[in-house]
């Protein structure tokens, strides 16, 4: 975190930080616009943009048609323009929409130019599962972006990241794609006031210990910290990473770690296969850290299903704070 | 079909067009959707169903109009606000609310829930939790009923919102190019989720897009039951005769908020008032006691059995099972015999 | 900027409205256009280009016509189609050639190619490899014109193709919903690649499709300059003015195949010599000529003068150093001072 | 290959290969149908559909307009209701203006509905880099499928399997995502005629070797032999697999080699970063062939960038064979 001075820090919600960070933009820069359906006087489908129409009218916090692929389009365009969009979509699931504008124009428009022109559009992503809204509202698609060379993407995991993150994104000339878990809009935490950012491609490690290394995304960084703290009873120590940011990755600190713990688990909410997962595990597979794993790289990601809506289904289809206690104890057996 | 006969200019397509018992049944139609929508919305509020959902309440008109010269060979595409169509399309409730309280007796064995209720063996072909996205599906199933010459249309319905989405201008293209059997049913209440259709869509009727793909649009009553019938018969007839393509616009209104978490901001109580002053089962069951096809001990019955059903549906469901945790990953691939 | 004291009704629209210069200029421009695709073809052949390239020959009156009331603040977003938007727009061909034969020196420095061919400075966003991919993006710069208040005008071309992509009807729409400054400029050459519009497109007119989005559609001779020119001149005032977009149709032909690749399989020689009779430029300078602005002797002059300039940008390609292997990685993200 | 008998083995191009599967499934089953941009008259962009059109007419050989989220919606609606839809994508790169349907709809119809529906339905997708096109269509987008449950997943790398694998994905009762690598529509080789399916999720084994295990897809499985005859002069035994599923993997065929040549480098185009030999990877390093690895395991994905025009550039940001030759070097150092 790099703050001003003058800061105070209070206790507020994720959803209350984007929106604080999103205020700050807004008051800051006459060239940021919010723009997203039902963003306005609906306050956004998870009430992130909440009253912000009412302080910077229907031109800087713009609803959209129905209209995802244009709508992100419409961003791109004005992001290599002049202003500053930040487009919000209703739910990450909707991005199916908006690909080819993000990663056919956005992503590689610079490039494809030489380098003539950035598009400094930052888009937000409400994902992942557990709100009983089933398979088309449930999913977790970051690795998707994580893919397209040309993109920053971010999954903050507290109300301070939340709003660095934002930040940040704002101040990098460059597309960055941030996801937000909606189980996390309600979540608390310590914020300061005022501008700071959070580094991207930095991850950062929540808790130290020295015999198994987890690294986690997202809400999954909450139930590694819960799962970390009931493997201490049984004398595990485990040191959990948040990621932060998935592209670029930050290897530094994961190598960092496993050199320490010779033992890793990634743990993720996003299907399995292809996940963030596979790409942390296959990094440090190839790296130097690769001789100092004492067994194999284990990875709990997302059931290979839909997400289901029954919520018994629902949580039986991505990782649990006992499927990670379960991981870790059979990764660290004989590590103690 | 018409009844020629009584082609009185003062009686109402619906009259002429379906005998006395057709017409009672989309009245008790309607009450079941109304009634089913109350129940899970007071199953909502005691915490028996997860999630979401969309209430059509207001609306039943716009459902059960649309579907009344189908028959369970033809299909409809349904949306997020779906429960009207399903019931329209003669689903049962016993079925849908087991699907609502997740269990293994609902329609999707409580995978689905409220967005996307399907009922195949009625042509159904599901509830969407894309919106828009039911509208190129429906294309897929007019071809195949041309290209397989089964006969059957295909009624797709979407709302206002969707008529921006970019599948929306594709699909219609299309089936007016290959001339494909379906008729495409805007339900037009005014908002996409809190945005008006004035702030959303650039022209004054969506019916008048139709023009721009060179097919008959119309824009009826949505909340008069016979209004609908005759535009959407029409269409039907003409998509079944291979003359392709219809777009019908539905003016209707939700009574209730987009889902559950509406705080109803966009709009006045007082605009939702006048609405409701509209109510299309009020007008329904009023054009049938005016033309004698029914009177108000019937139509009181009818409720009665309506709250009933409701009731034993309600039931049903609760005392269904729940699916089982480890079944949670089958039906993702379709099982084959081992080769 | 129309002379009213010469408004002539049988004098046409661009004589009245341009001077000598301008016309000349634009009729210069054509010249460019069609020696540069020559030579771009000619280059192809010789295995100087790598890839593929969309030639715009025949349709030289729409890029021109099109761009003579913009100013380089004005913006334009171009297709896979647009050597002749960018020349127009006023693009070097040196930088040009050089992007064809993947050079540092040119355009995009090598990355691009023909398919993304930019010129940021004279306010050119940008050809296109995705159909209808730069519709939106013109509307997001004619936002940025709005809320920047910086007065410009965006002119968004595609092809009759890109009308039946989603990104059209998304992109108009919300264009006129929010009343920006922009001009959607269709060049329908009849086919998009091998598919003829009547089989591809649901509309006699795309034009007629403008009343979706209720704003102003007109349907021109593409290969009319003064046509052209005067429809999107008024367009163009009008996006300026603050009243919105406006749909124009340019009805035009190409005369090549649609890429190299093309077996011209889905069309006839006859056609193709039909519209060559329309040629753009011949009747560009038939105008000139007739309303005395230029006579046969300078006609000639500026095509010898166009051969030069389009010989010495190819030598300035050819002669120019490719891009590092080491960098091809480069450009990716914006470089940023160190925190 | 599980043939019929009275076949013939001729030399065919990968595209008359193709062509042929499409042409058998036409004539058998009146449920067949194509769709596509420019896929009657045109022949396709890459000449695989030919003059199918003349014999089967425009009813069965259907171009589409420029539409492919809604093309490839009416194949799903088509799929649910008894069509047998080929949908061709022009290229690849415009996937991403279809994911909706793909992703949201044909993947998760049959889960979303308890299993009341299957979606048969078949998209081919010509991808990858080296004809000059440029960013935006150039990419191997094969990983974002490869992360979607409910879809299969292949990348035929011959002839022989293009075929099969078509003919497969036809038989197949659930939505089958074919990836064509661009440049090996024109590449010859032995395929029977005829009716016969190659399975999908079954890799296979090209080369076998002792020392260092290659799993390659599509083209680089050719780059991967042609580097393996290279390594033999050096004593090196490489074993090249070629995955030719992605979803589901072939793991027992991988695993199986790794277990013997303790040494595993996968190739692939798509980017290197979350590109299938993250997945493969991730799967071996988390798998009981964990112990017998004597070394990284090396990946050679496509380069952190989108694909240039310039033809050496874009030489240079995908894996050649020199590439190949000299990881498999470094990886086999000391087991020779
Ligand atoms: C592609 C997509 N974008 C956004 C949403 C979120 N959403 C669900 S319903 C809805 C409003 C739809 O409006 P309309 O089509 O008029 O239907 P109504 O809800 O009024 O019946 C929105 C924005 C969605 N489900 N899918
Ligand atoms: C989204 C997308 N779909 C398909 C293509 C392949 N393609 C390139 S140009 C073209 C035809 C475009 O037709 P039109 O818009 O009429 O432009 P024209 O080529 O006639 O100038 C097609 C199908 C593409 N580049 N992008
Ligand atoms: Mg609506
Ligand atoms: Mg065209």
């Amino acid at each position: 975190m790099n703050a001003q001075a003058g800061i105070e820090v209070r206790e507020i919600s994720y959803t209350q930080a984007i929106r604080e960070a999103m205020d700050i933009a807004l008051s800051e820069d006459e060239r940021v616009i919010l723009m997203g359906e039902d963003i306005g006087v609906y306050g956004g489908a998870f009430q992130v943009t909440g009253d912000l129409v009412d302080k910077y009218g229907t031109d800087r916090v713009m609803d959209t048609p129905i209209s995802e692929l244009g709508g992100a389009g419409v961003a791109v365009g004005a992001a290599l323009t002049g202003l500053r969009p930040i487009f919000e979509f209703q739910f990450s699931d909707f991005a199916t929409l908006a690909m080819e504008q993000i990663v056919n124009q956005a992503a590689k428009v610079r490039y494809m130019l030489g380098g003539a022109v950035s598009v400094p559009v930052v888009m937000r992503f409400p994902a992942g599962s557990g709100t009983g809204a089933a398979a088309q509202h449930s999913q977790s698609l970051e690795a998707w972006l994580g893919h397209v060379p040309g993109l920053k993407v971010v999954q903050p995991a507290t109300p301070e990241d939340a709003k660095g993150l934002l930040l940040a994104a704002l101040d990098d000339p460059d597309p960055v794609m941030i996801f937000e878990h909606k189980l996390l809009y309600k979540m608390k935490g310590q914020v300061p006031s005022g501008r700071y950012t959070t580094p991207i491609g930095k991850a950062m490690v929540r808790r130290e210990g020295s015999h198994v290394t987890i690294v986690a995304t997202a809400i999954m960084v909450h139930k590694a910290l819960e799962a970390a703290k009931a493997l201490e009873d049984d004398g595990i120590k485990a040191e959990v990473i948040d990621l932060r940011t998935i592209r670029p990755l930050d290897r530094d600190t994961v190598l960092e770690s496993v050199r320490k713990t010779g033992r890793l688990l990634c743990v993720y909410e996003a299907v399995k296969t292809l996940g963030i997962g596979a790409e942390v595990s296959a990094m440090v597979a190839e790296s130097d850290a690769f001789d100092f794993l004492d067994a194999p790289i284990v990875r709990l990601g997302g059931a290979e299903s839909p997400i289901p809506y029954n919520p018994e289904l629902e949580k039986a289809v991505v990782p649990q704070v006992p499927d990670i206690i379960e991981a870790a104890r059979g990764l660290a057996k004989g590590r103690t | 079909m018409p009844d020629s006969t009584a082609s009185d200019r003062n009686v109402p397509y619906a009259i002429r067009a379906y005998a006395p018992d057709q017409l009672i049944d989309a009245l008790r139609k309607m009450y079941l959707i109304r009634r089913f929508e109350e129940g899970a919305e007071d199953s909502y509020t005691r915490g028996l169903i997860h999630g979401t959902m969309h209430l059509s309440i207001g609306q039943e008109a716009s459902a059960v109009g649309a579907c009344m010269s189908l028959t369970d060979d033809d299909k409809i595409t349904s949306t997020h606000r779906g429960h009207g169509h399903c019931v329209a399309k003669g689903a049962d409730l016993g079925k849908m609310f087991a699907e609502f309280f997740g269990k293994e007796t609902g329609y999707c064995r409580g995978r689905g829930g409220s967005m996307h209720i399907a009922d195949v063996e009625k042509g159904n072909l599901g509830a969407n939790g894309i919106v828009a996205g039911g509208i190129p599906i429906a294309v897929g199933a007019a071809l195949s009923a041309k290209r397989l010459g089964t006969g059957a249309v295909t009624v797709c319905f979407f709302g206002d919102g969707a008529n921006n989405e970019g599948a929306f201008h594709e699909a219609l293209n299309m089936a007016s190019v290959w001339k494909l059997p379906v008729v495409f049913v805007c339900e037009n209440n005014r908002y996409g989720m809190s945005t008006s259709t004035e702030r959303s869509t650039a022209v004054k009727s969506i019916a008048d897009r139709a023009a721009a793909y060179s097919m008959p649009g119309e824009r009826v009553d949505g909340n008069d039951f016979s209004a609908v019938t005759e535009a959407v018969d029409a269409a039907v007839a003409r998509a079944r005769n291979g003359d392709g393509p219809s777009l019908i616009e539905n003016v209707t209104y939700r009574w209730r908020g987009h889902s559950k978490s509406d705080r109803n901001r966009y709009r006045t109580k007082e605009e939702i008032a006048q609405w409701q002053e509209r109510d299309p089962i009020a007008r329904m069951a009023a054009m049938l006691t005016e033309h004698g096809i029914i009177d108000d001990a019937s139509v009181a019955a009818i409720e009665k059995n309506v709250e009933q059903a409701v009731e034993a549906a309600i039931t049903f469901a609760k005392d269904s099972p729940a699916p089982r945790v480890e079944d949670a990953t089958r039906d993702v691939y379709t099982p084959r015999a081992a080769a």
